[in-house]
C-alpha cells in the first residue's frame, strides 16, 4: 500500500472514532477533543488527495494543502468560542441562584 | 550516508512511539507529559535527521516551530496541573 | 523524504492510536496530554505527506495552541467540576453511535481506496500561473492569490469567533481585560523562560513571514508562533492583556482584514476585478496584505486563548 | 571523510541516549527518577543528532538554525523537568 | 481581467457582476467599522449600512431578471477550477432580496432594545450590530458563491455570527442552548467538509458548474453527497437532528430569533438545494430524495404536534419553524431533476422558494410578536396570555397573520406556496406528500387558534403591563407579517424568474 493510501484510511478511522467520541462522550470538552480528532481525520483525507496530486514539480496540490490551513484555522477559532463557552456555562452553572431566574428555566403555571 | 540517516530517523520514531507507554501506564500527570515531552522532542531529531538525508524544504523550520510551541504547551500543562502554580486569587 | 511505505504505515497506526486513547481514557486531562501528542504525530505526518506548509501549521495551531487552550479549559475544570454531567448515554444510544461511526468510517474508507488514478490535480495550473502573483510558495500563492476572497473571509471568522469569545462576558466586564489578574510568577525558572523564548520567538515568527514568499511558511504560521509567544509572556505575568475596549487594540484586530479589503477593492479599479493584482504590484500588493494580516491574526489568536474579559475596566 | 564519520558517531550516540532515556522513562520506578532519565535524553540526545547533522547542512544559516533547535529544546525542557520536579516534590512533601 | 489576463475571456463576467462583491463586502465592512468604532456606533452604522445593501440586492435581482441569465463573476480573474466565481440566479436573488428585506426591519425593530445608553459602550448593542451585519454577509456569502469551500466558510461565518446572538443574555440556559448549537454546527460544517474534499479529490475542482458536468455516480460522489447532506441537515435542523433548534432561538432575544428563524435556517437548505439539483442533480430522482421527503413529513408532524404542548409562547413559535422546515424538504422528492425532467418540477421548485421567502416574513413577525408579549407582561406563558389581545392589538393581529400564513390560509405567501406543492404532488401522483401538505396546516392552525383564543380572551382581572411597548415596533412586525402575506398575491403558478439558472427542460412545466 503506498504512504498516502495509509494516512488516508488513517483518517477514515479517525473520522469514526471523532464520530463516536462526538455523540457518546457526556462531556462537552471531550465532545470539543473528538471534534478536533474528527477535523484532524478530515484534513488527513484531504492530505492524501493533495499527494495524490503531486505534479508540476510540487510535492502534492498546493491548493488542498492551502483548503486545509484554512480549515485548521477555523478549527481553532471554533474551539476557542466553543471552550469560552463551556468556561462560561461552568461560571453561571456554578454560581447560586442568586440571578433572576432563567426565563426558559421557570416552571409553567 | 542517506541510508544511514534515513535508518535513524525510523530507528528514533521507533524509540520514541515506545516511550508513549508512559502516556498509557500514567500514573500522574507528570509521567504522562513526560512522554509527550519526549514525543516532541523526537519528532523534532527525526525531523532534522530525515532532513539532512534528503533536502526537503521547511522541515527544520517545522521542528524549530514543534520545540517552540511544545515549550509553551508544556509551560501551560505544568502551570495548570498545579493550583498552585496558576497565579490565580 | 525517503523512507520506506512501512513508516508511513506505523504512523498512521501511531496516530490513530493516540486518537483511540484519547477518546477512550477516563481523565479529561489526560485525554488533552493525549490530543496534545496526537498533533506532535500528525505534524509529522504532514511532513510525510510533502505539505510542510501545512506541517507548519498544524505544529503551531493544531497541537500547539489549541492543545494549550484545551489544557487551561481542563484545568479550570478540574478546580471547578462542571455542574451537572446528564450521565452517560444509555446503551442503544451507544450501540447506535457506534454503528454510525463504524459505517461512517467504512464508507470513507472505500471512497479513499476509490479515488481515481491518475489523480485529478490543479498542481500544473497553479505552477502555470505562479508567475502571476510574483510569490514562488504555490500554497500561499492559492491563499492570497488564486483563492483570496477564502482566506479574506476567514480572517473574517476569526475576528467574528472573537467577537463571539468576547460576548460571553457578563455586562460590568465589558471592555475590560481578559484572563486572571497575573502575579509575576514565584518560580523563577517559568519568568526564566517566559523571558527567554519571546525574543527568540518572535525571529523565528518574522523569519516564517519572511520566507513565506518564497518557501514553507506564511502570515498564519507566522502569526501563531507570534500569538505563542505573546501568551507565553502573559501566562508568566511579565505582560497583562490589554482591555478589550481600547481603540489601540481595535485597530490593530481590525487592520489586517481592513487593509485585505481596501487592496481587493482597489483591485476593481487598478487591476478590474475584486481581490486581482496587476501582475508587476502582485509581490509589493501581497506583502501589503501580509504584514498587517499578520499582527491581526496573532492578536486574534492571542486574545482567543485569553477568552472573555474578565475584570472591570478602569473607567 | 571525517565529516562523514563523525556525523555517524554523533547520530549514534544521540539515538543512544534516547533509547537510554525511553528505557528509564518506562522501567524506572517513581516519576524523579523518570524524570531524570528523560532529562538526558531531551538534551543529550537532541543535541548530538543536530551536532550530527550539522555536519552535512547546506549553509551556515542551516546549521544556526539547528544550534537555535537545539538550544531552545535545552531550554524549554530544562525549565519543564524543573517545574515538574518542584511539582512532584511538593506533591510528596504534603502527602 | 488585465491581472488573469490568459485566465478570462470578457464575456465570463457579465456586466454588473461586481454587485456580487458588493453585495457581500459591504456588510463585511460595516461590520468592521462598527466592531472598530464601539460606543454607541455600531447600530448607527449597521441601520446606515442597510439602505446601501438593499440597493444593491434590488440591482442583482433586476439584473437577473432582465436579462434572464445567471449573473456571475470572477474574483480576482481567476477563473475556476483554479479562482472562485459568485453567481446569482433567479432562486439567489430572490433570497439575497428576502434577506435584504428582513435585516432592514428587523434592524429597525432592534433599535429600540439595543441602542446603547449615552456615553458607555454597552456589550449588548455593541455585539448585536457587529453579529447582525456579519449574519448579512454570510448570508449573501451563501447564497452567491459558486465554489463549495467558499460557501465552507461562507457557513462558518454565519454559525460564528449566529451562536453568539443565543446568548446575549449571559443566563446558564441560553448559554447551553448556545453550546449545543455550536457543537452541532460544528459537526455539520465537518461533515460538509468531509463532502467537499471528497468531491475534489474525485473530480479535481471545487465549482459547482464543473462539478454539474463532471460528477459521475459511485462511491465517491455517493459518500460525498451522504457526508455533505448529513451535515447540512444538522444545520438546517431537520427532524431528527433539530433538537438544538427549539432552545437556541426560544432563548435568543426577539430580534436574534428572528434572524436565526427566518433568514440562518435558510441558509443551509439553500446549500442543500444547490448540492441536490446543481451539483447532482440526478440525486433529486432517486430514493434518498424519497427518504428526504420521509424526513420532512416527520419534522412537520413532530414539530407541530410538540408545538401544540407548549406553554410557552417562544418555544411553541420555535417547534413550529422545526415543522415549516420540514416543508421545505418536501420540496426534493417533488422538484425532480434530470435526465426525465417532470413538468411538477418547476411547480415544486417555485413552492419551496416561495415556503422559504413567506416563512422567513412570517416567522420573523411572529418572533417579534412573541418578544413584545414577553417584553410587555414579563412573562410568556401561553395560558396567562388573556387580556393582551386587547392591550397590543398591533401585536396581535400581526402574530395571527403571520400564523395564516404557516397554516397556508388565502392570501398569503403561506397558501400559494403550499398550494404550489400540494399541485406537484397531485402532478406527480404521489399525493401522500398532499396528505401531509393538509395535516400540517391542521396542525398549525391548531397552535396559532391556541394562542389566539388565549390572548383574545376576556381576563378574569385587568391585567398589568411591566412595561409599555412602543407602537414602531408593532407596527414593524406587523409590515412583516403583512409582507408575508402580499405574497400571497403572486400568481398562483411557476415563477419564471426563480427558474433562471436551472437547466432548461426545468422550465418544461411553465
Amino acid at each position: 500500500m503506498s504512504s498516502e493510501t495509509w494516512f488516508g484510511l488513517c483518517g477514515a478511522v479517525l473520522v469514526g472514532l471523532g464520530l463516536f467520541g462526538l455523540i457518546t462522550h457526556p462531556d462537552a470538552l471531550r465532545k470539543l477533543l473528538a471534534f478536533n480528532l474528527l477535523g484532524g481525520g478530515v484534513f488527513l483525507v484531504f492530505g492524501t488527495i493533495a499527494r495524490r496530486g503531486a505534479a508540476a514539480g510540487f510535492g502534492g496540490d498546493p491548493v488542498p494543502q492551502a483548503l486545509v490551513i484554512t480549515g485548521i484555522v477555523v478549527a481553532f477559532a471554533s474551539t476557542a468560542l466553543a471552550v469560552a463557552l463551556l468556561r462560561r456555562l461552568a461560571e453561571a452553572g456554578g454560581e447560586p441562584a442568586a440571578a433572576a431566574p432563567a426565563p426558559l428555566a421557570e416552571p409553567p403555571s | 550516508m542517506v541510508e544511514f540517516l534515513t535508518a535513524a530517523a525510523i530507528l528514533l520514531m521507533a524509540i520514541v512511539a515506545a516511550g508513549l507507554v508512559r502516556l498509557l501506564l500514567g500514573p500522574g500527570i507528570a509521567d504522562r507529559l513526560m512522554a509527550v515531552q519526549l514525543l516532541g522532542t523526537g519528532s523534532a531529531g527525526m525531523l532534522l535527521l530525515s532532513a539532512s538525508a534528503v533536502p526537503m524544504a521547511g522541515a527544520v523550520d517545522v521542528a524549530l516551530v514543534l520545540g517552540l510551541l511544545a515549550a509553551l504547551v508544556s509551560v501551560a500543562l505544568v502551570k495548570s496541573a498545579d493550583p498552585s502554580m496558576a497565579g490565580e486569587e | 523524504m525517503n523512507l520506506s511505505p512501512d513508516v508511513d504505515g506505523g504512523l498512521a497506526v501511531l496516530i490513530a492510536g493516540l486518537a483511540l486513547w484519547t477518546i477512550a481514557v477516563r481523565d479529561t486531562f489526560a485525554a488533552v496530554i493525549g490530543f496534545v501528542a496526537f498533533g506532535l504525530v500528525v505534524a509529522v505526518a504532514w511532513m510525510r505527506l510533502a505539505a510542510p506548509d501545512v506541517a507548519l501549521t498544524e505544529a503551531a495551531i493544531g497541537s500547539g495552541i489549541t492543545g494549550g487552550l484545551l489544557i487551561t479549559a481542563a484545568a479550570g475544570r478540574r478546580r471547578r467540576p462542571p455542574p451537572q454531567p446528564d450521565g452517560r448515554p444509555r446503551g442503544i444510544v451507544r450501540i447506535a453511535a457506534a454503528t454510525a461511526s463504524v459505517l461512517a468510517a467504512v464508507g470513507l474508507g472505500v471512497a479513499v481506496l476509490s479515488l481515481p488514478t491518475p489523480a485529478p490535480t490543479l498542481a500544473p495550473n497553479v505552477a502555470l500561473h505562479l508567475g502571476l502573483t510574483g510569490l514562488a510558495n504555490p500554497v500561499n500563492a492559492v491563499l492570497l492569490g488564486f483563492r483570496a476572497v477564502d482566506t479574506l473571509l476567514e480572517v473574517f471568522v476569526l475576528l467574528l469567533a472573537l467577537l463571539g469569545v468576547w460576548s460571553l462576558a457578563p455586562d460590568r466586564f465589558w471592555g475590560g481585560r481578559p484572563g486572571a489578574a497575573q502575579r509575576v510568577d514565584p518560580h523563577a525558572m517559568l519568568v526564566f523562560v517566559a523571558r527567554l523564548l519571546p525574543p527568540l520567538g518572535i525571529v523565528v515568527g518574522l523569519h516564517l513571514l519572511w520566507v513565506g514568499a518564497v518557501a514553507p511558511g506564511g502570515e498564519f504560521q507566522s502569526a501563531t508562533v507570534l500569538a505563542a509567544v505573546w501568551i507565553l509572556a502573559t501566562t508568566a505575568g511579565l505582560c497583562d492583556w490589554p482591555p478589550v475596549g481600547k481603540p489601540r487594540l481595535r485597530l490593530v484586530l481590525v487592520i489586517g482584514t481592513a487593509v485585505f479589503l481596501a487592496i481587493g477593492l482597489a483591485g476593481l479599479v487598478i487591476a478590474g476585478a475584486f481581490l486581482a493584482y496587476p501582475p508587476a504590484y502582485a509581490k509589493l500588493l501581497i506583502v501589503a496584505i501580509e504584514l498587517p494580516l499578520t499582527l491581526s491574526i496573532a492578536a486574534i489568536l492571542g486574545l482567543l486563548v485569553a477568552g472573555p474579559p474578565s475584570r472591570e475596566p478602569r473607567r | 571523510m571525517a565529516r562523514e564519520v563523525t556525523t555517524i558517531v554523533a547520530v549514534c550516540a544521540g539515538l543512544f541516549f534516547f533509547l537510554a532515556g525511553t528505557i528509564g522513562l518506562i522501567r524506572f520506578p517513581d516519576t524523579l527518577s523518570r524524570l531524570h532519565a528523560l532529562t538526558k535524553a531531551d538534551n543529550l540526545g537532541l543535541g548530538l543528532i543536530a551536532l550530527g547533522t550539522m555536519l552535512q547542512a547546506q549553509g551556515p544559516l542551516q546549521a544556526l538554525r539547528l544550534v537555535v533547535i537545539w538550544l531552545l529544546v535545552l531550554v524549554s525542557g530544562s525549565a519543564v523537568s524543573q517545574l515538574i520536579a518542584l511539582r512532584v516534590y511538593r506533591r510528596s512533601g504534603q502527602s | 481581467m488585465i491581472a488573469g489576463g490568459p485566465i478570462v475571456s470578457p464575456a465570463a463576467t457579465a456586466s454588473h457582476g461586481h454587485l456580487l462583491v458588493f453585495a457581500i463586502v459591504l456588510p463585511v465592512l460595516g461590520a468592521l467599522a462598527s466592531l472598530l468604532a464601539g460606543g454607541r456606533w455600531p447600530a448607527r452604522i449597521a441601520l446606515s449600512t442597510t439602505p446601501f445593501g438593499l440597493a444593491v440586492a434590488i440591482a442583482i435581482a433586476v439584473s437577473v431578471c432582465r436579462s434572464g441569465r445567471v449573473l456571475d463573476y470572477v474574483i480576482g480573474g481567476w477563473a475556476p477550477p483554479l479562482g472562485i466565481a459568485l453567481r446569482a440566479d433567479g432562486l439567489s436573488a430572490l433570497m439575497v432580496l428576502t434577506a435584504a428585506v428582513l435585516i432592514i426591519g428587523i434592524g429597525l425593530f432592534a433599535y429600540a432594545q439595543f441602542s446603547a445608553p449615552a456615553g458607555t459602550e454597552a456589550r449588548g448593542s455593541s455585539v448585536f450590530w457587529t453579529l447582525l451585519l456579519a449574519v448579512w454577509a454570510g448570508l449573501n456569502a451563501v447564497f452567491l458563491g459558486g465554489d463549495l469551500f467558499t460557501l465552507f466558510v461562507a457557513l462558518e461565518l454565519l454559525t460564528f455570527a449566529a451562536v453568539p446572538l443565543v446568548c446575549l443574555d449571559g443566563q446558564a440556559d441560553t448559554l447551553a442552548a448556545a453550546l449545543r448549537y455550536l457543537l452541532f454546527a460544528l459537526l455539520g460544517s465537518v461533515l460538509y467538509l468531509l463532502g467537499t474534499m471528497l468531491l475534489y479529490g474525485g473530480y479535481g475542482t471545487l465549482d459547482i458548474l464543473l462539478l454539474a458536468d463532471r460528477v459521475r455516480p459511485g462511491p465517491i460522489a455517493w459518500a460525498a453527497l451522504a457526508l455533505m447532506s448529513a451535515g447540512l441537515l444538522a444545520k438546517a435542523a431537520l427532524y431528527p437532528l433539530h433538537l438544538w433548534l427549539p432552545p437556541a432561538h426560544a432563548g435568543a432575544p426577539a430580534p436574534a430569533s428572528a434572524v436565526l428563524s427566518g433568514l440562518v435556517v435558510k441558509a443551509p437548505f439553500f446549500l442543500m438545494v444547490r448540492l441536490w439539483f446543481d451539483v447532482m442533480p440526478g440525486a433529486a430522482d432517486q430514493a434518498a430524495a424519497q427518504l428526504l421527503g420521509g424526513l420532512a413529513t416527520a419534522a412537520i408532524l413532530i414539530g407541530s404536534v410538540v408545538a401544540l404542548r407548549q406553554t410557552r409562547l417562544k418555544l411553541l413559535v420555535a417547534y413550529s419553524t422545526v415543522a415549516q422546515i420540514g416543508y421545505l424538504f418536501l420540496m426534493f422528492p417533488l422538484a425532480g431533476g434530470v435526465p426525465a425532467i417532470h413538468p411538477w418540477g418547476a411547480t415544486a421548485w417555485t413552492g419551496g422558494a416561495l415556503q422559504a421567502v413567506s416563512h422567513a416574513f412570517a416567522k420573523a413577525a411572529m418572533f417579534m410578536a412573541a418578544g413584545l408579549i414577553y417584553e410587555a407582561l414579563g412573562h410568556d406563558r401561553i395560558s396567562d396570555l388573556a387580556g393582551i389581545g386587547r392591550a397590543l392589538p398591533v401585536t396581535v393581529f400581526a402574530f395571527g397573520i403571520g400564523g395564516a400564513s404557516l397554516m397556508g390560509l388565502p392570501p398569503s405567501g403561506g397558501f400559494v406556496a403550499k398550494a404550489l406543492l400540494l399541485t406537484a404532488a397531485v402532478a406527480a401522483g404521489q399525493w401522500w406528500w398532499a396528505v401531509v401538505v393538509l395535516t400540517g396546516g391542521l396542525l398549525a392552525g391548531g397552535y396559532v387558534f391556541l394562542v389566539l383564543t388565549r390572548a383574545l380572551a376576556e381576563p378574569q382581572a385587568p391585567i398589568k403591563l411591566q412595561k409599555r411597548v412602543g407602537g414602531g415596533r408593532q407596527s414593524i412586525a406587523l409590515m412583516l407579517a403583512l409582507a408575508a402575506v402580499l405574497l400571497g398575491f403572486v400568481p398562483l403558478r411557476p415563477w419564471a424568474v426563480l427558474l433562471i439558472g436551472r437547466p432548461a427542460s426545468a422550465s418544461a412545466g411553465l
